[in-house]
């Protein structure tokens, strides 16, 4: 069967390719492609399709915005299946040989992941549901109950996965190496993770740098959390502003970061 | 220690585990309670069911007893919770999950154990980031190795998970077949807002 | 605030106070209640009295209401004390020291001595309960004051801190290794193949 070509479809409203922030990944935005045409996912209009997908690649090329590879790994699978559409049908043993017929396997996929897909708000209701319970202990973690002390009870390995979750959490993903002996290192990352903190606390507003100093100054700690700014606006996760010559300097979050933290979260 | 008579004949269950119940900050396991107190664990699980019950039927009462991650746990009746929380001014509530996170779990739970690529073979996208907040956060763990090429890790979900999500077993999950795959309101109006947020809707 | 009319007229209490009094991990203070829920605190009060008499009054419970060091807190009833002890004590029973709490401490021992205004600038929650706690079981100290503003306390851990992780001195603190979230090389090649994979790169 010629696939669709005499089928009606509406001009593709092409989103400008920054919307693609909007999708989980290349199924997303694939789902979305095949809802725009009304049509149920086993009748995927592979060539029209196919030619939207490769539009907002296209597009973001373009513009210069880097395409996710697994964006392009789904292009080129498309690119298969149309090409095999438009080839002549091989005889029923070759097809039978080659495999699962990738279009089929594109549709299970799709199939699958719409069906993970409409579990997520599933899931998202439980999670509401069970915030709504409170726990005992959850409060104040007064650990009033706990009993006296055990000796050697953990090993010190727990304290360690426990800063690091710490520092993670704050944000620190320090991935460069810092020329300086273990314990500078140490609490350098931790003014990270403080002046961090105090950024993302401030939002949009941004936070003044001479706040980030706790007063009166002393030498060390001013270096370490000026040395903590430079590091964290070397990663890009920074804005510094300064609104007029020699004025007062004003730390922000940077945008991307704050997607990217929430994405991880 | 299995031929010894049970050492506490007197022990008035209900009182002592509603007072456990109280203390505890994790699920209390009937199975647990019972080998610490020598006890058949079927009695300390129908005490344990009485309560739950007991508690149900009191009216105008802020607690009930919910059955959690395979346990008993005593909490806060949902209705107070937004007046719970403004009292303990709740400053450390995590934040909910983000989608990916959501849409990874998913799997993990329906196709555990799973590698990492099937997982992103599912999803489409790649996983790196968000395995590795749901190991920190718990509700994730490496539950083995698969016997293939590279041996890659299997991830599996943990007690964490189930009361995360107020869970007793994973059981309690819906057949996966039985998931109606039409677009949801949900799916819908996050798209909407995700749209919205760059400025197109 | 003072002239505002209370905004709660329907808050039903006594629920809300049990909850409350379950949640809380130290005495609740019927002032702060009625101030944080704009009510007046004779109310308050009384209804914590109602439910101090109604726990009384409760056969076969393992639980009552406390008035203690001003104000009112739920907790076991002292008979059951030994069991309890007992149940909380068991070998196999998950580590005694929470997780908030191990958190603080980790955050203590690497960056000892440290202000309780620094911990909590990592950890993102307020510090005062757990602070206590650790205090009290004797895994912190005071150490002095930090020469700032207010001369805030200066923490540090103890020796009973060294011991309880079977520790020899506080060199032996395994170093902090690096913690990446960024992009992976693995993803950096991933995307580079792709690329190349349609012609792209």
């Amino acid at each position: 069967m010629p696939v669709s070509a005499s089928t009606p479809v509406s001009p593709p409203t092409l989103l400008p390719p920054v919307a693609l922030a909007a999708f989980e990944g290349p199924l997303d935005l694939l789902l979305h492609l095949i809802r725009e045409h009304r049509v149920d996912i086993a009748d995927i209009p592979i060539l029209q399709i196919t030619d939207q997908y490769l539009a907002y690649l296209r597009a973001m090329e373009a513009m210069n915005l880097n395409v996710a590879g697994e964006f392009l790994l789904m292009a080129a699978t498309l690119l298969e299946i149309k090409s095999r559409m438009l080839l002549p049908k091989p005889p029923r043993t070759e097809e039978a040989e080659d495999g699962e017929d990738p279009k089929q396997a594109l549709i299970r996929r799709l199939e699958d992941y719409q069906r993970y897909k409409a579990f997520v708000s599933t899931l998202s209701e439980w999670e509401d549901e069970r915030r709504a319970l409170f726990f005992r202990g959850q409060g104040a973690y007064g650990g009033l109950y706990e009993l006296p002390i055990g000796f050697g009870e953990l090993n010190p390995g727990a304290l360690l996965k426990a800063i690091q979750k710490l520092l993670a959490e704050a944000g620190d993903d320090g991935g460069e190496e810092v020329t300086s002996v273990r314990r500078q290192k140490i609490t350098l990352r931790l003014a990270m993770a403080i002046l961090w903190r105090k950024v993302q606390r401030a939002g949009s507003d941004g936070v003044l740098l001479e706040e980030c100093f706790a007063r009166p100054l002393v030498r060390l700690e001013i270096v370490l959390t000026f040395l903590a700014l430079l590091e964290l606006l070397r990663q890009n996760r920074l804005d510094a502003t300064q609104d007029a010559l020699l004025g007062l300097i004003t730390l922000t979050m940077r945008e991307t970061t704050t997607q990217e933290v929430v994405s991880y979260d | 220690m299995i031929d010894s008579p049970p050492p506490y004949p007197e022990i008035d269950l209900p009182p002592l585990l509603e007072a456990y119940l109280f203390v505890a900050t994790e699920p209390t396991m009937p199975a647990e309670i019972a080998r610490i107190l020598k006890l058949e664990p079927a009695a300390v699980e129908e005490s344990l069911e009485d309560m739950v019950n007991a508690y149900a039927r009191r009216v105008n009462s802020g607690l009930h007893i919910v059955r959690i991650a395979g346990g008993y746990q005593m909490a806060t009746r949902p209705p107070l919770a937004p007046e719970i929380a403004r009292l303990l001014s709740a400053p450390g509530q995590k934040s909910r999950l983000s989608r990916p996170a959501l849409e990874t779990l998913a799997v993990i739970a329906y196709q555990q154990p799973v590698t990492q690529a099937e997982i992103e073979a599912v999803r489409g996208v790649n996983a790196d980031g968000v395995l590795k907040t749901l190991g920190e956060r718990n509700l994730i763990e490496e539950t083995g190795r698969k016997e293939v090429v590279g041996r890659p890790i299997l991830y599996g979900t943990t007690p964490d998970f189930l009361h995360y999500f107020g869970l007793n077993t994973l059981e309690d999950l819906p057949p996966l077949e039985d998931i109606s795959i039409g677009e949801t309101e949900a799916d819908k109006s996050a798209t909407h807002e995700a749209l919205e947020a760059v400025g197109l809707e």
